[in-house]
């Protein structure tokens, strides 16, 4: 099974090959489902001009929030950055560039850019900041925007169960957008709690197929909550 | 009177039917979930990827892997199902959501609305709102009619960047429940002591005002 | 639960409201994972001038075929038709149009239908008689032609196991175009071999959520086989 | 001599690596996989949505719901993954898979394909041979080098309706492998026994004999 066993030792060969000015797409919504520790391998590496394709980045000092201690990231592509004072900061001084982009279509962006779809057309944004500059369509009388896929250098990925293949499942709601960065990474690379063997998860229940996973590593996390909130 | 919050909430529960699926926003809209009738199940949905939300968790239930799109650590109902972002937003954008409630900062007779930016302050991102009102046919916005500083939010025009264009027919502020039609707010309901005066003077679009509009009875 | 309870007990209800003129999606790869019964009700039902989308019309007297016996079918949009003698008599004498579509452009088009994408760019058909009258456009220098998507008035689709809500689960490769088919029907109805209660089927493990699905009922299946083929 | 079907379908092998994720088209591609090297693995997709086919069941494995592109009852391999149509062309369409080899009726010096109608003829449909030939970045064509009437099929510009357009660089028939570059097909090598002269008189297209064409060993 050499040749599909994915698994990495050590979190520098996970991350092998991420150079300056790359783009690196990030699963996880808010803090939940980040790959925690790649990003921290991403600080420590200390390669700057990215950018980052993930809905949020992290928080002060936790998540992608790191990345901006040492301003590594150039550009982030997000639907929503609030939570992050660094962030705030770095964007009104003009030192981060920030492509704002809907929650839904920056999902199917990277899901399309996984599976060969260079454009596609929705009604998300039409009429409004997002629509400026891009072309408008009619279909059955209704207003569209084409909106062009997203693929990266990197996707960064966090799994709850990985086999050596690299079929990953996700757990709960820690899933979000981990599965279509998976499949729109050059090399995509999936840290997870635990790693089984080939054939230990049932094929009808993968979530990511193990042909978009170049690299599978576990991971411990400290898996922080942004909103603890509980009934009595 | 004003109606308060809960108030809101409980009139926008009363467009809730059994077994409609909900998508609620941020804030009031979120309270609606406390305010189904008894005899109707609905099930929630959250647009980072749960259909069928449950309750807040007790202490030893939380668990850092399951939230709602508010980022709070929430429970999966009795028939919930779980999936990635991209379903989520296929059932959003797909039309299958029954009922959207959102907040906004405006809302014009066009049907166009503002809810996620105000220029010179801070931006933080429309997240799944335009996803939200450009993929549902039946959205309820729910605001105060006016400002703090006393400025109408109905307007003929919105005057911030939009969150979508032509998407919006309904709208229950604190001081009515309005719809949207050819251009104007229609007047369907007033909120309880509140004079059909005060709204029309609170609304700066164009108000069209039925001879008899009820008030709304809780 | 009565609001979300989906479960039908007569295939007369399941198919309630299909009219002569509709469009039907059918889930089903070959005489794999058909809505077997589903389509028998059609038969039976005798609505006719129907267009079907399937990426099959199963074989003489069986699956979609059977509908083709007293001509119910108008129009068929599929990726393949072999197999089927009276399809290509239907065919030769222009009683039957077919709009042949490739496998994974149908399955991408059911789609975006069901997520509400209207059109989107694929690189499948580019300069060949699929191509022919469709925008043609680059993005990197690669040439792409647009194809618009499909829904349709009612989906017919055949899961394993489904919750009372809706929530179903396919089996091995009966999938394939099932989940598709469901997310893109104004009506959904989905035929299984069982129906449990809510809460029985794990939430992270649905491949179609019951938001998608209308009518569920419970069926007996011949479930044909195409091609034996076997090892010693 | 003219290689067997078995002979081409061990010299395709010989293009395989550890660790390859490989779709076998029907006919001659199918046999690649009792060809594999010893010393690798390769996962074989099928269209219809598996991802890791293991070999025919036993009689008492057979499973109506287990079957590959060609509706053969199959079994899953180790490791296998099973989904829907979607999401096999996103693999298929997204570039995910390492090798594709498929039949063709003709293929020519653009890299052209056709392979799937033959007009005046029976039309059976594409199925997913558009989808593949477009989406993959390492395809080899597999055929007779000349069709039964002794007519060439490699061609200075296809005369049936396309599969795809300009997206074939590798040609193995027959009598030789060959690769398509700057509009002409290049002889790379040649069957055991078959002369460059044979291969030149049955290239209706621009052929390029470079000074050595090594003789395909088995």
């Amino acid at each position: 099974m050499s040749g599909f066993n994915k698994v990495v030792d050590s979190y520098e060969e996970a991350m092998a090959g991420l150079t300056d000015g790359m783009t690196v797409l990030a699963g996880g919504f808010g803090l939940c489902g980040i790959p925690e520790n790649l990003i921290a391998q991403i600080k420590k590496s200390a390669v700057k001009d990215l950018t980052v394709v993930s809905n949020n980045c992290g928080v002060d000092g936790f998540g992608l929030g790191v990345l901006l201690e040492d301003r590594q990231i150039k550009k982030m592509i997000s639907s929503y950055v609030g939570e992050n004072a660094l962030f705030e900061k770095q964007l009104l001084a003009g030192e981060l560039e920030v492509e704002l982009t809907p929650q839904g279509t920056l999902a199917e962006k990277m899901r399309a850019g996984g599976a060969g779809i260079p454009a596609f057309y929705t009604a998300t944004g039409f009429g409004t900041p997002v629509g400026e500059g891009k072309e408008v369509r009619e279909f059955a009388d209704k207003s569209y925007i084409l909106e062009e896929s997203i693929t990266g250098d990197f996707a960064i990925v966090k799994g709850w169960k990985a086999d050596k293949f690299g079929n990953v499942i996700y757990r709960h709601t820690a899933q979000n957008f981990n599965p279509l960065a998976a499949t729109a990474g050059k090399i995509t690379v999936v840290e997870v709690e635990e790693i089984v063997e080939p054939g230990e998860l049932d094929p009808t229940q993968i979530h990511t197929p193990g042909i978009y996973v170049n690299r599978v590593i576990k991971g411990n996390f400290e898996k922080r909550i942004e909103q603890r909130t509980v009934r009595d | 009177m004003a109606m308060s919050r809960e108030q809101i909430a409980t009139r926008v529960a009363r467009e809730l039917k059994d077994g409609y699926y909900v998508n609620l926003g941020i804030g009031i809209p979120t309270l609606v979930a406390n305010y189904v009738p008894d005899d109707i199940e609905v099930m929630l949905q959250s647009e980072n990827g749960l259909l069928g939300m449950g309750p807040f968790p007790t202490d030893s239930e939380v668990d850092a892997d399951m939230i709602n799109a508010g980022k709070q650590t929430v429970t999966a109902a009795t028939g919930a199902s779980i999936f990635s972002s991209a379903e989520s937003f296929a059932m959003i954008r797909g039309g299958h959501v029954d009922l959207t409630v959102l907040g906004a900062f405006e809302v014009d007779v066009m049907g166009n609305i503002a809810s996620w930016m105000i220029p010179g302050k801070l931006i933080k991102g429309m997240g799944g709102a335009m996803d939200l009102v450009a993929g549902a046919d039946n959205i309820i916005v729910t605001m105060t009619h006016a400002s703090k500083h006393g400025e109408s939010k109905l307007l003929d025009r919105c005057s911030l960047p939009l969150t979508g264009a032509g998407c919006i027919n309904k709208v229950l502020t604190d001081l009515a429940y309005l719809e949207i039609k050819d251009q104007a707010f229609i007047l369907k309901e007033r909120a309880p002591g509140v004079s059909v005066d005060e709204i029309v003077a609170k609304t700066a679009g164009k108000l069209i005002v039925p001879d008899h509009v009820p008030e709304i009875e809780f």
